[in-house]
């Protein structure tokens, strides 16, 4: 199979001539995935886990069965430790508020990253604040890593919790979350690891990590905009409150009081989003059948063409790592005398797909003193023909914008 | 026209070379205006008359080159107006922009601006095509919070 | 139109003989709500709000059109008061911990009903724990409805919430949730209503229910799953901190602090799921389409056979108002010496799909002095063969169960 | 079978007419067994002697007909036994239900117990059949929590 394969698979791209490359906002769905969710609601559709009539047992069934196939994708020990939430963004809050409020106290330490996503610094701003905890940032070298005398300078005895993406969103570094938490179980704090980034371009097994909390979206590994993924070690799972509380979620109530249901029900409040569920179920499928390695081949591929042209151009100023297999297919740049907001309208006017702004990572725009950056980002499915148009595109936005060259 | 064509005729002459941009000595009105998703940041100086004439304009900052021409074409155009003639551009040209005045005359009124009528089409640069009209407005109402 | 005319726009129902009398779980889906998603994904699937290209403008276009299209329905003001949530649940969790936690203090009263759904209990006991604050339950008569002077008496001027469901999903009664937001606001307090057993079934106006916060789910009126609405006054959202941080929510954010987006976007944390947004705009256009009058009628007509065909039977108790035009569609029973759970196994042996259980309504079942109660719930798309059937299939219970008749 | 047919010729007889249903006079070991999502609450006692003989089986509260006659079953099956072989039928039975247990030997060792296994075709009712036989499991591996 080639990518032009894959391409067939997916309704967005045909009949136009669209190069999408921005792929790690949200990836494209295959005609399968979108076939799923319409199918769960033309056949099995009605409220899991409580109803006794077939419909309902088959909802809650394909329901459960996405659970095991997640659970078995990111290499879970079981599928009661998988808690379905509506995206990384949720799952990093229950993390911060259910794990976090619980468990810090004034003085104790959470470190991230400079480079994290919004999503895994506000909540943590937020609990410090409550707790009075310190939100500690570890930095990387100019290419986006994080040296090992950075992560065991700031991981110490204070600190509590470490949370660290598992692939920069900006950078398209990929962590050394392994070794990060084997430091962090040494000093007695939970590794969370987002993985929002890495889950859809490698295979991510959170019992080699041995992480304690993993998250990801199912949007970005053409799944349903609607479901997302909370990973977290039944021992501590069991321990905590629930996050959301409502339906489902509970064993007794009176009028004073509630008991919870287990795991992982107990952090899944209100009706589920079973046909999402099913939506991203049939997406894993998806994935596995184009398959880790091919995916990887082609983005490396794809992102060394973009870096060598880049170069090529003469104005263009990349970020992140110099070897293209570091980049997980995001490749960030800004043009010389070019704000990237002109350069992703005047690439649009030809059909290309490019994010510019802060990429929900102001911290780290801070940090590389750049207001905004322009991001491509690749997936399996783009083509060398697209690389190509993109080039020419880029090539021109600087006489467009009345530069002589 | 097309965007690119837009950039070349209008854009480009006033993000390069702008003729307002700078710092104004004595301004009678000084404010920010900043669209945080962008990252554009302009910080614009009016002097007005006490007969309320607009005598002088100018801006500092940075951000896109749509935002940096729509802020230094205005401020070329309200010199010389009184505070209600220059509201009404604003508003006037803040419902091209959005779409919402489509009459051509009225549009003419906005002379040069009126070229920049395509960021309509635009819907993600709006905010960078009103951001100095917007910060003028909100000077002129007083409104300077 | 009839019924059996809307009947052909949904797919679950074509080709085998359920009858589904579980829509006050969840409604189904017309084939139309189902393509609108799927058209979504095929067409317009980008990260919408930040990207600067056509397909991400245009999922955004579709996103805030179907803000406005929710607006509009339930008389909102504006399309900035609607905050888009994952569903009822969710609403309630925002309203009680970004309103609840930072208004409540020791000694003030939040005052629901013993009938509400766990929904709109538990994150009241939760707040009320943390605060210091009181739950007090307002008890309804007989048929389920809470009278003038049981509200006066609770309401008073300690009270700082009242949060009433605008529909039981259990007795099916109505509450006078618009007297007793006059009452609640005589006395400072603000009102939230639940409104997830109401928006399918009535004409909601916000403002003419002077409803402070009002919530439901997509899911019960023919949307997607992963969709809800938390409508909520602008003063008041205006004043209110953010529940969920993370991406698309900020204005700026430094390592240490940050500040919010302007509304709605405040309560939309993350990746927004605009493909079941887009759904539930349709969803609502069907529902335009067939009419509240329509609906209504269609409940009265059915629920009204049922009740007869229940008392016919002479061993069924019945719950909720005497009058069929009270029931929103929901009959809750028990049939005299046989478990609900029996009942509805017994059922669906004969194809048709009831709920039996405590409905996520336990206060209320221990209120009453059932451990559990079944629930046949009916809408516009029943037919009076559906009833009949349901009815034999009932009338055959207590015989199946080794009862004499 | 079909359910209405298990109903009929297994289960209404236990449930109308239980025969191990009441309070047992100085049990060994007494616990409660709780199905919240349905309500059923049952407590069972059982007298054990101290050579580990199942002496008496007897159970209180209610719930639905599948759990109480599925109770009633297993307490007249266990009298007799010993600790050990209750738990192997408990094993058994609970293994039959999820149907992971599918040897007809096997089955059919279980006895009247094995008629219940058409509710491994019930998904939704597994909870309330298995009730009984779970409790008794706990109880006789000392995990009274
Ligand atoms: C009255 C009422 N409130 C709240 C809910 C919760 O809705 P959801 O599960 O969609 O959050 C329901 C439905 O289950 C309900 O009937
Ligand atoms: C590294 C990282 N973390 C978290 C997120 C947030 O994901 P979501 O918006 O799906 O919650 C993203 C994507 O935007 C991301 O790239």
């Amino acid at each position: 199979m080639t990518a032009e394969d894959f391409r067939q698979d997916f309704p967005i791209f045909q009949g136009n001539d669209y190069v999408y490359f921005d792929n790690a906002a949200t990836s494209q769905r295959p005609l399968q995935v979108i076939d799923a969710v319409s199918d769960f609601y033309k056949r099995s559709n009605a409220n899991p886990l409580r109803g006794l009539y077939d419909w309902s047992v088959d909802a809650t069934d394909r329901y459960e069965h996405a659970r095991k196939v997640v659970a078995s994708f990111i290499g879970a020990a079981s599928e009661t430790e998988i808690v379905f939430t509506r995206n990384t963004t949720e799952s990093m809050n229950l993390v911060a508020y259910s794990y976090g409020m619980a468990n810090l106290r004034a003085g104790d330490e959470v470190v991230i990253t400079v480079m994290e996503h919004h999503s895994n610094i506000l909540p943590w701003q937020s609990v410090c604040n409550k707790t009075g905890a310190k939100l500690v940032f570890m930095e990387p070298d100019e290419e986006g890593y994080i040296s090992r005398e950075e992560y065991e300078s700031k991981i110490t005895e204070r600190t509590r919790i470490v949370s660290v993406g598992h692939v920069s969103n900006v950078m398209g570094v990929t962590n050394p979350v392994k070794e990060i938490a084997a430091l962090a179980h040494k000093v007695g704090a939970v590794m969370v690891v987002d993985g929002a980034q890495a889950a859809p371009h490698m295979k991510v097994d959170v019992r080699d990590i041995d992480a304690d909390f993993y998250a990801f979206s199912g949007h970005k590994l053409m799944g349903p905009m609607g479901i997302g993924v909370l990973y977290g070690k039944e021992k501590l799972l069991d321990k905590m409150d629930p996050f959301l509380t409502g339906g489902e979620m509970i064993e007794y109530v009176t009028r004073d009081s509630a008991t919870w249901a287990e795991l992982p029900h107990k952090f899944e409040a209100g009706t589920v989003n079973a046909a999402d569920a099913v939506g991203l179920e049939e997406a894993i499928h998806y994935f596995e059948k184009v398959g880790f390695d091919f995916i990887r081949e082609r983005e490396i591929a794809l992102t060394s063409r973009i870096m060598e042209g880049m170069k090529a151009n003469g104005h263009v100023k990349l970020y992140g790592p110099e070897d293209p297999a570091d980049h997980c297919g995001i490749v960030t740049f800004v043009i010389d005398g070019v704000h990237p907001h002109d350069t992703a309208s005047i690439l649009n006017e030809d059909h290309i797909c490019i994010r510019a702004g802060h990429h929900c990572a102001q911290p780290l725009m801070q940090f590389i003193g750049a207001g905004s950056t322009a991001r491509a980002s690749v997936y399996f499915y783009n083509t060398e023909e697209e690389v190509e148009r993109f080039l020419k595109s880029l090539d021109g936005v600087r006489k467009v914008m009345g530069y002589g060259y | 026209m097309d965007i690119k064509q837009l950039y070349r005729e209008i854009v480009n002459e006033h993000n390069l070379n702008p003729e307002h941009k700078g710092k104004m000595e004595d301004p009678t009105i000084v404010l920010r205006g900043v669209n945080p998703s962008c990252g554009d940041d302009i910080t614009l100086s009016l002097k007005v008359s006490d007969k309320g004439i607009i005598e002088d304009a100018m801006f500092e900052g940075s951000g896109c080159a749509i935002s940096q021409a729509s802020v230094d074409i205005m401020a070329g155009q309200i010199v010389g107006m009184t505070k209600e003639e220059a509201l009404k551009m604003a508003s006037t040209f803040m419902g091209m922009i959005k779409g919402e005045v489509t009459d051509e005359e009225e549009i003419e009124s906005l002379d040069e601006a009126a070229a920049l009528r395509d960021v309509a089409h635009m819907p993600a640069r709006v905010k960078c095509a009103v951001l100095g009209w917007h910060t003028m407005e909100k000077m002129l109402n007083g409104d300077n919070d």
